[in-house]
């Protein structure tokens, strides 16, 4: 595989550079929490500007080739080592971790969740950021496990000291439910080193030669990824950990949640479990796809149950990632250009909805849908926003969800050679009829909030008007850049497309064209 | 009738290479002072001889890093009977250093409580001796005294706090097991020396396979001496003894049998598996499979149960113990010996560090909350962060969560595993992944306590701790995280330990 | 081998274009940009942002005028029977994949129309609206939502791929989610909006299905062929009428997008949605139901002909789905106008049943009368519409019952009650207002190409529109004022709007015409509703025909052969004959009932009985006057209307409600069950199922060494044991 | 002589000195029952040792006997201990950690 | 050989009934005394065994030593010198499927391997200095090793059982 090595500096400094903000807190004395706030700050603000330094040198003519490639040995006894790069698929998803992180600690300046902590909270979060980065930029299987790991407790953490009442369950719940699925998935990446004969964990050597393991042994060992990837996505049947973990978590863990962490899974299909194992892909595709569907109408059933906002946003998500793993499903390359496509465009307008979940939270005092009411009359800019991302999510032409959405549905038409035609457009009609419930849930959610005159009973003697106040700066500054990416991803989507395509192309080559 | 000729010539002084024996010697000298200067020393001054244990085992260490630098890389003695080899050298190391972490961790708490300062000293010395002479055994019979050699000194630690019942019966219930086991252990012993007219390991490895004449009995002797052994490293149902004693036996004593009695039980069931039996794969690697899938089953599951944070631990050893057999049961396959071999080495290793730690934060909270209940753990994060923190680092690297420690080691045992290529091997694995996950529900339930819970009493006084428990929090976490980011420095070693003579590979 | 390329037709003329032609993009881009420069600083504008809004309408006006203006010089410029090619402009959006995705203009005929009346309809209703909303706490919102709204239909008309066609399609529904939802402050507003929002999103599906499948199916003809790909609607007509494709896939996917029709214009059984859009500001009714949205969807019929041409075989006659759909709207919903109290609603309703015509015109292959019903239509339903608010606005404070708050109004508001007669002469399709030119022709031809029972449905259709129409001048306009036409102010109704209590200081001096901010647009649009018709006047020979001359397309690779009936003044005076008919029944029938009170009408609707039909039936079977009233209306406007509007308000309604709340029922049920107890379940009924097995076996653990004792010789002796048996 | 009948002595002392160390409560007893068991471990040694002609038998048997000792040194130490604190050398009654 | 086999099963009949009367009686003291009658037996087969270093050890050390620390353990513990009725566990008969089955391993390895087989008819008979050659030669470690275990046992069975 063609390898770009200049400047491979960047991508372990945009990656580790938190950890270094987490050992400056560390060392720095007690109570000072304005010093570990802007540490943080700076130390994000860092991390950004190393990743847009990493987006200027990165050669976008060449996007389907690694770039900024570095390797150096790491742990040569098993074959594994530190190989680091990005392409066209990863880019755009560690960039989006980074700005993620940076705005959700702008946000936690002033609205860090009890019980406070802020060094603690603030270290979480960067190491969280540095997991999540290094993910997307890890070109060794175990190399990714790490990183895909490393993510685990701080969010296990994040959601149960500074979560909601049942934060202790929710934490547990998702630790176990992401461990069960990484153990397999071990298991899975072994079974898959020694098939390939022992050699290396490189990603770049498994792709050329994962493809000669015999076929139902690769049907095993993509199921152990499977069930890896899918629990984090989370898919269908393995999404129960996603409601609890979203409701209960902080906000700023529901949009890592939503923005990045889901997306590890569905980058894994991408990047390790098709282009390595074609062969099972091809025949698990069908299942994945069924179960996507299913996860879609599931979802948007689950969502039009619900009476906390939080805890439909959260159903919605497992609703749209559907629509990802059914572009995935496809193997086409348009449809999993639409399935990247749609992750980041779910981190964008997921995360922002769980950013405006957490201020009607901080300002009501509840999520609870029908002590809600009126929120345009009482904040108008807030309930515009809320309503600007609810049509984003619903999937309206113009803005960003429609781009994850619709292609996923259209590539469903016509899926790769050797998968069932048949099947596969009812899964397109099934997922359209996925668009309406869309529309009906995040509709009906907004009618709801949004319209209709502000509840009083809903304030308990706590909360008075005065808190009621309209969106801060904080809060503008935090969300300004989602929205902005919401609109300008919704008008010119070529600006993502043509990173991924070349690399997605590089991607399916393995299916034969 | 050679033999005979051989044994009626005239008695010849067996030459010995002290610089081979030299680790062993410097701690036998050790113990020795350290019984001595008891009887002298004033005592307001008995500290010193804690002192002088933790160098004796530092200055233990010296002779084993010049013999790992030396140029002969296998040392034998008394007939191929004591062997130094890379093996043994690695265990030694791991041995000594394990044994001075668990002499940081006592020093306070054996200084605080009405201990027989100097014998404990005396007895933890034996038993370390003991291990150390375990690790380069290559016989039978010092097999077997070193196993009683580390263990009887380690039976008397269990019940040290003599006043209190508990810990009185900790001694009873390892001491009655241990001798059980032991005397199962014997007889299968006496059978193989029965069926192959030898001691000597290398002797009788040729001699013992699953088929021919003695078929039957060598199989019933390798099940005891198996069996001798899965009860030193508590696997079940050999288990038994374990969380009562661990419950029972003071703190330190409690890290020390966990941690270095455990690993002794392993490095003589692996000399034995790589050495006596390698032509027997038929006969452990069922048993050691059903011992390893049952020990990470029940150890975890029951572990789910406790509320005592050191019996909680205790089961939590048990299910570790079960992760470390997982190699060995396929180490008999063609091209896995070698890397189960590792992969138990580094298991070892890494378990080492972060169980130690555990028992140092376990130590350090009690020293304030004197209570064994993993309820007492509620809130230290807000009141102690920096031990918070830590406990949380030992016990994720024990759930095996990269990038600590305990990941490398789950990992390289899946590794070893998969590398069989065999049915057996895969359903192990996916045993072991099951297990792993499980294990996280009380690994968790304890970072709960210690995040999410209020402080139970609402006492929030900062915790006190000793110079020497710092000492070994630092060096246990440092060495998780270490092994954890740089798995290679653990690897490295483990993958040095290459039994001389072994035969599978 | 390029069979489009125009080189190898016999000898064709230059086609001459023009800035406006060519520029004819900036007609939407104008309207967004607009609403971008409103959101952004229209509250600190002097006016409020409105005047943005305005300004940009007027311009897109100009340009659609100036592009109307230019598409007829083209047209004069090609010979008689040359194609007269659309203007079409297409850059790539983005490319992807080897699907591309573009944007562009396809400006031909039908285009420049459909832009200019919504243009010009979108500038009067914005004018209208400065005084019909000024003082509402949203204003500013409003002209932003309102502009936003007439880019996407210009975007959508313009569209040369249905991508395009699909992202003005779904801003309009945005848009028109916002603006029936103004006044959310009221919970029927906000519940109208979602339900209108939602109803047409049902549609959409079939849209999205539509796009898919012929794209699919298209694209390598389209990229072989013309170059385009298969999302150009310039392509996917051609492929349509090349005799390539697969009559199921295209008929499949000319159903699909039907259904996406079927909401969006309103047509049986997804009407429901209409009337409740009423709770928006009248304006906003006035531009949905005239111009824009519910057009939308007869838009997307005529603009994709090729495809409903060729997949659900109109050519071949007898019946088709758009014709039975549209058949069953008409009917449906001119009989559901009857028992309409607020006068919105009846418009509600006509409006539904006009659109009934369209596209039984459309799928009758009378596709010219049908678009041009779509031109007279916009501008006397919009008259209507806005004198409906005219009326509310200076008369009725804000109410739109007719029994109840109106009547006589005839005196009082001379102007609107002039706009309101004309209007409701075109629309009922009296000669000569614009109503009879394009309706007469769709009733003409939709019996001349073979659907002939659909003719007389149309034909009763036009009867029932006549009808009803009188039957709400007559309770609006005559008879005695009653309510808050009378001057009884009823506050209590409409004090939630705080947009609406700066009207009470005009409101309270009692009924009154209305400013000049709202006559004048009625004006204009009753002028145009009166003369518009002759812009396509068959009756008065091919010469006048001009509408057919600029906007059908002649037969080519790209449009089908259209065929229209010869005009005959004999089948034109007998549905005059009819729809004066219905007017005068109907007259007379409110006249009795509302004004004199006559004992025989009132409360009949209570005293029907069934046996009692056919008895009254027989009685007055020599009284012609009878007949109609007591027979056909009665029943109609009774039984048959009533069971409609419960069939509507129950089954239809009811089913979408019981679609909603059973779904959400499964979805509680799914949500309780399957996801909390077993999916859920499973994983913590394994959490507790682990911990009994650690209870289990805990008894292992007693305690007592002696046991544990046991525990390891036997399990060493089992151990022994097994394998021992096993390896020997 | 058969090698067999010294390993089946030897294998009912076993079993025998099994069923003590289960039966047995009292401490001491179950200290004598393990005393038999490892009396029956020497028997075999030397039976071997006779069988196999080698010494080896006898060496292991004299270091079992040693360790022996020192076994039932430490264990009477141990119940000595238990017995001071609990007034009981009944094993059964050590149940105070279980589970 | 005859002789041989006489003294065999005269003195295995003893020892093991001596042996069942150890685990059975309801007399702690009886049973250090009958231990004696098994570990006597023991010493007299040792004999049989040719290996006379041993069985002398054997009585030095365990009627010698072991059965004094027995008695004296009996006597610090204050058992009564009568009999007892408590010194059993109620589940006493769980013993007899457990060593049952270990019997049953047992007897089937060893019947299936060592079968008829015979101790050769004039053994090497092993004299003690070649024992002693063993013990201070090859197996010297551990006899070093014994030493502390000894010493080990000794200062902790002291610091143990004193009272303090």
């Amino acid at each position: 595989m063609n390898m770009l090595r200049d400047n491979n500096w960047v991508l372990s400094v945009g990656t580790f550079l938190p950890i270094l903000g987490v050992v400056v807190m560390m060392l720095m004395p007690k109570a000072q929490d304005q010093a570990v706030k802007f540490v943080a700050l700076v130390t994000s603000i860092a991390t950004l500007a190393v990743g847009i330094f990493t987006a200027m040198k990165f050669d976008f003519d060449q996007a389907e080739k690694m770039q900024f490639v570095a390797e150096t040995k790491w742990i040569s006894v098993i074959k594994s080592s530190y190989l680091i790069g990005v392409d066209g698929i990863s880019l755009p998803l560690y960039l989006l971790s980074m700005v993620i992180t940076l705005l959700v600690v702008i946000y936690s300046l002033n609205h860090l969740p009890n019980p406070g902590k802020p060094k603690a909270f603030f270290a979480l979060l960067l190491v969280l950021q540095t997991g999540m980065a290094g993910t997307f930029i890890a070109q060794d299987l175990i190399l990714f496990f790490v990183f895909f790991e490393l993510v685990l407790l701080p969010m296990f953490f994040m959601i149960g000291v500074w979560g909601g009442e049942q934060r202790q369950y929710a934490s547990i719940k998702f630790f176990l439910y992401t461990m069960f699925g990484s153990a397999l998935m071990l298991v899975a990446f072994l079974a898959l080193f020694f098939k390939t004969g022992a050699e290396s964990f490189s990603i770049p050597y498994l792709i050329e030669n994962g493809g000669s393991i015999a076929k139902n042994v690769q049907i095993w060992i993509f199921a152990g990824m499977f069930v890896g990837f899918a629990v984090k996505v989370p898919m269908f049947p393995f999404h129960t950990w996603l409601p609890d973990a979203h409701t209960q978590a902080p906000t700023q863990g529901s949009v890592i949640l939503a923005a990045v962490l889901l997306k590890l899974g569905t980058y894994g299909f991408v990047r390790i479990a098709l282009p390595i194992l074609p062969l099972a892909a091809r025949e698990w595709a069908p299942y994945i796809g069924g179960l996507a569907v299913i996860g879609i109408i599931y979802g948007a059933l689950g969502c039009l149950a619900q009476s906390d906002m939080k805890r439909l946003i959260a159903f919605s998500s497992v609703a749209h990632m559907g629509f990802v793993m059914l572009g995935i499903s496809t193997l086409t390359s348009f449809g999993i250009n639409a399935a990247m496509f749609g992750m980041v465009a779910h981190g964008l307008i997921t995360g922002m909805l769980f950013f405006i979940a957490g201020s009607v939270k901080e300002r009501y005092h509840t999520l609870e849908i029908s002590k809600i009411g009126g929120m345009l009359t009482q904040m108008p800019r807030l309930g515009w926003i809320f309503g600007f991302c609810c049509m984003a999510s619903l999937g309206l032409p113009g803005l960003a969800g429609f781009w994850g959405e619709f292609p996923a549905i259209l590539s469903t038409y016509n899926p790769a050679a050797g998968l069932n035609v048949t099947v596969y457009r009812v899964f397109m009609v099934i997922a359209a009829l996925g668009t309406v419930f869309a529309a009906a849930y995040l509709l009906w959610l907004y009618q709801r909030i949004a319209f209709g005159t502000p509840k009083n009973n809903s304030h308990d003697e706590h909360s008075t008007h005065e808190e009621l106040h309209d969106v801060t700066t904080h809060e503008w500054l935090a969300w300004s850049p989602l929205l902005i990416g919401i609109l300008v991803l919704g008008i010119m989507p070529n600006l993502l497309f043509s990173v991924f395509d070349p690399a997605v192309q590089v991607t399916l080559s393995v299916f034969g064209g | 009738m050679q033999n005979l000729n051989l044994l009626s010539a005239q008695w010849v002084a067996p030459t010995v290479d002290y610089h081979g024996l030299a680790p062993e010697l410097v701690v036998a000298g050790g113990l020795c002072l350290v019984l001595i200067l008891d009887l002298f020393i004033d005592e307001r001054k008995k500290w010193l001889l804690s002192i002088i244990s933790s160098f004796t085992l530092l200055a233990a260490m010296i002779p084993v890093i010049t013999l790992a630098l030396s140029e002969t890389s296998v040392r034998s003695m008394f007939g191929d009977r004591y062997v130094v080899d890379n093996f043994s050298l690695v265990m030694k190391g791991v041995f000594l250093l394990a044994g001075y972490v668990v002499v940081l961790l006592s020093s306070s708490h054996v200084e605080e409580g009405e201990y027989w300062r100097g014998e404990y000293w005396f007895l933890l010395l034996s038993s370390l001796l003991g291990m150390l002479m375990m690790t380069s055994s290559r016989d039978l019979v010092s097999i077997f005294v070193a196993l009683e050699f580390l263990s009887i000194p380690a039976y008397m630690l269990a019940a040290w706090r003599k006043r209190d019942p508990k810990s009185n019966e900790a001694g009873v219930k390892y001491f009655m097991l241990g001798v059980f086991a032991s005397a199962v252990m014997l007889y299968g012993m006496s059978l193989l020396y029965g069926v192959t007219n030898s001691t000597l390991l290398v002797d009788i490895a040729a001699k013992t396979t699953a088929t021919g004449d003695f078929a039957a009995v060598q199989v019933l002797a390798v099940v005891f001496v198996i069996v001798g052994f899965a009860f030193k490293v508590s696997a079940v149902p050999f288990h038994t003894w374990a969380p009562d004693t661990y419950e029972g036996a003071p703190a330190p004593v409690t890290a020390f049998l966990s941690v270095a009695s455990k690993a002794a039980g392993f490095v003589a069931l692996v000399v034995l598996i790589y050495t006596a039996f390698p032509l027997a794969q038929d006969i452990w690697q069922p048993f050691i499979w059903v011992l390893s899938a049952l020990t990470m089953t029940v150890g975890n599951v029951l572990a789910l149960k406790q509320k005592n944070i050191v019996r909680m631990i205790a089961y939590s050893s048990i299910s570790q113990g079960g992760f470390v057999l997982m190699p060995l049961a396929v180490a008999g396959m063609a091209g896995s010996g070698s890397s189960a071999l590792r992969s138990v080495v580094l298991y070892m290793i890494i378990y080492a560090a972060t169980n130690l730690g555990v028992f140092g934060v376990i130590l350090a909270v009690s020293r304030k909350t004197r209570s064994g209940e993993v309820s007492s753990f509620g809130g230290l994060f807000s009141y102690a962060p920096t031990l918070g923190v830590l406990m949380t680092l030992f016990l994720a690297s024990l759930a095996g969560i990269p990038p600590l420690g305990g990941w490398i080691a789950k990992f390289a045992a899946f590794q070893s595993l998969l590398q069989s290529q065999s049915t057996w091997g895969y359903a192990l694995a996916i045993i072991g992944a099951v297990n792993s996950v499980i294990a996280f529900g009380y690994y968790g339930n304890v970072m709960r306590e210690i995040w999410m819970r209020p402080v139970p009493d609402g006492d929030t006084t900062p915790i006190q701790i000793p110079g020497s428990l710092s000492l070994a929090l630092g060096i246990t976490s440092v060495a998780t995280l270490t092994f954890g980011v740089l798995p290679g420095v653990a690897l490295h070693f483990a993958d040095l330990a290459e039994i001389a003579g072994a035969i599978i590979r | 081998m390029n069979l489009f390329s125009n080189a190898d037709a016999e000898v064709l003329a230059p086609l001459t274009s023009g800035w406006f032609l060519d520029h004819a993009w900036l007609i939407p881009v104008v309207p967004a940009i607009a609403f971008a420069l409103i959101i952004l600083f229209g509250k600190r504008m002097p006016f409020k942002g409105s005047e943005l809004g305005v300004l940009s309408m007027l311009a897109s006006l100009v340009l659609s005028t100036g592009a109307g203006y230019q598409w007829i010089q083209r047209v004069n410029s090609a010979t008689e029977e040359q194609f007269v090619d659309p203007v079409i402009k297409s850059w790539t959006w983005w490319q992807n994949a080897g699907f591309e995705f573009g944007i562009g203009q396809h400006i031909d005929g039908l285009a420049v129309l459909v832009l200019f009346v919504v243009a010009f309809i979108s500038t009067l209703v914005q004018i209208y609206s400065l005084e019909y909303l000024r003082g509402d706490r949203r204003y500013t919102h409003f002209f932003a939502a309102l502009t936003l709204f007439s880019g996407g239909m210009l975007a959508m008309v313009l569209a040369d791929n249905m991508m395009l066609l699909l992202l003005g399609w779904e801003i309009m529904g945005l848009c028109s989610f916002m603006l029936i939802g103004h006044w959310w402050e009221e919970d029927v507003n906000s519940k109208a909006a979602l339900k209108a929002f939602f109803t047409v999103r049902v549609g959409d599906v079939g849209l999205l299905v539509g796009i898919s499948m012929l794209y699919f199916a298209a694209n390598d003809w389209t990229r072989e062929n013309l170059d385009v790909s298969g999302f150009s609607i310039r392509g996917i007509s051609a492929w349509a009428l090349s005799g390539e494709p697969n009559s199921t896939v295209i008929m499949i996917a000319a159903v699909a997008l039907f259904i996406a029709c079927i909401g969006k214009s309103g047509q049986f059984p997804l009407h429901t949605w209409l009337p409740d859009a009423m709770a928006g500001p009248t304006p906003v009714s006035s531009l949905l139901h005239s111009s824009t949205m519910v057009v939308a969807g007869v838009y997307l019929v005529a603009r994709l002909y090729p495809v409903f041409f060729v997949g659900l075989d109109i050519p071949g006659g007898g019946g088709n789905l758009i014709v039975i759909i549209g058949g069953i709207t008409i009917v449906i919903s001119a009989a559901l106008a009857f028992v309409q109290n607020d006068i919105k609603r009846v418009l509600a309703y006509s409006t539904v049943s006009q659109l009934g015509y369209m596209m039984l015109g459309l799928g009758a292959g009378a596709w010219m009368p049908a678009v041009f019903h779509i031109f007279t239509h916009a501008f006397f339903k919009a008259c209507l519409f806005l004198g409906a608010g005219s009326i509310s606005h200076s008369a009725s404070h804000h109410s739109f019952d007719m029994k109840r708050d109106m009547g006589g109004l005839r005196k009082v508001m001379p102007i609107t009650f002039a706009t309101w007669i004309i209007s409701t002469l075109a629309l009922c399709g009296v000669f000569p207002f614009s109503g009879f030119f394009s309706k007469d022709e769709i009733i003409d031809n939709v019996g001349h190409n073979g659907y002939g029972l659909f003719m007389i449905i149309a034909l009763i259709g036009a009867f029932m529109t006549a009808a009803y129409m009188t039957r709400a001048t007559y309770l609006t306009f005559f008879g005695k004022p009653r309510g808050a036409s009378a001057g009884h102010a009823d506050h209590s109704a409409h004090d939630a709007h705080d947009a609406h209590d700066s009207h009470d200081a005009h409101a309270s001096s009692g009924p009154h015409e209305s400013g000049l901010l709202i006559t004048v647009p009625l004006i204009i649009l009753s002028v145009l509703a009166l003369s518009s018709g002759f812009l396509n006047a068959t009756p008065f020979g091919e010469s006048w025909e001009r509408m057919k001359l600029w906007v059908e397309p002649r037969h080519s690779a790209f449009a089908p052969e259209l065929h229209h009936a010869p005009f005959m003044w004999s089948k034109a005076l007998m549905s005059l004959a009819i729809v004066f008919l219905g007017i005068a029944v109907s007259w007379v029938l409110s006249f009795r009932l509302f004004t004199k009170r006559d004992p025989r009408l009132v409360g009949l609707t209570q005293r029907v009985k069934i046996l009692g039909v056919g008895h009254k039936f027989l009685v007055n079977k020599y009284y012609l006057d009878d007949f109609y009233e007591k027979i056909i209306v009665r029943n109609i406007a009774g039984p048959i209307a009533s069971a409609a509007y419960w069939i509507n308000q129950n089954i239809l309604d009811g089913i979408i409600h019981k679609i909603a709340s059973s779904s959400r029922l499964i979805s509680g049920w799914v949500y309780r069950n399957i996801d909390q107890r077993v999916v859920d379940g499973a994983v913590n009924n394994s959490a507790s199922f682990t911990k009994s097995v650690g209870t289990a076996a805990q008894p292992s653990q007693s305690g007592k060494v002696s046991q544990y004792g046991a525990l390891l010789f036997s399990a060493a002796g089992v151990a022994a044991l097994v394998l021992v048996i096993i390896n020997t | 002589m058969f090698v067999n009948q010294f390993l089946f002595l030897a294998a009912v002392l076993f079993c025998i000195g099994v069923y003590g160390v289960v039966a047995r409560k009292n401490a001491v007893l179950m200290l004598m029952s393990i005393e038999i068991i490892l009396n029956s471990v020497n028997i075999n040694l030397l039976t071997f040792a006779l069988r196999n002609g080698s010494t080896d038998g006898h060496v292991f048997a004299l270091y079992i006997i040693a360790v022996a000792a020192a076994e039932v040194g430490v264990g009477l130490g141990l119940v000595l201990l238990v017995y001071r604190n609990k007034k009981t050398i009944s094993v059964d009654d050590l149940s105070e950690m279980r589970g | 050989m005859i002789a041989q086999n006489i003294g065999f099963w005269t003195i295995a009949i003893v020892m093991i009934v001596a042996a069942l009367r150890v685990v059975t009686t309801n007399n702690v003291v009886h049973a250090a005394l009958w231990l004696v009658v098994v570990l006597a037996g023991a010493a007299a087969q040792y004999i049989l065994l040719a290996a006379e270093f041993v069985a002398i050890t054997q009585v030095l050390v365990y009627i010698g030593a072991v059965m004094v620390l027995f008695l004296f353990g009996t006597m610090l513990t204050r058992a009564r010198i009568g009999s007892e009725s408590d010194l059993n566990n109620t589940y006493k008969k769980l013993g007899v499927p457990v060593a049952g089955l270990m019997f049953a391993a047992m007897v089937v390895a060893l019947s299936s391997s060592f079968g008829k087989e015979k101790i050769p008819d004039s053994p090497k008979v092993i004299s003690t200095q070649e024992v002693s050659d063993q013990i201070f030669g090859q197996y010297l470690l551990p006899f070093w090793a014994l030493s502390f275990v000894l010493l080990a046992a000794v200062v902790g069975a002291i610091v143990l059982a004193r009272k303090d």
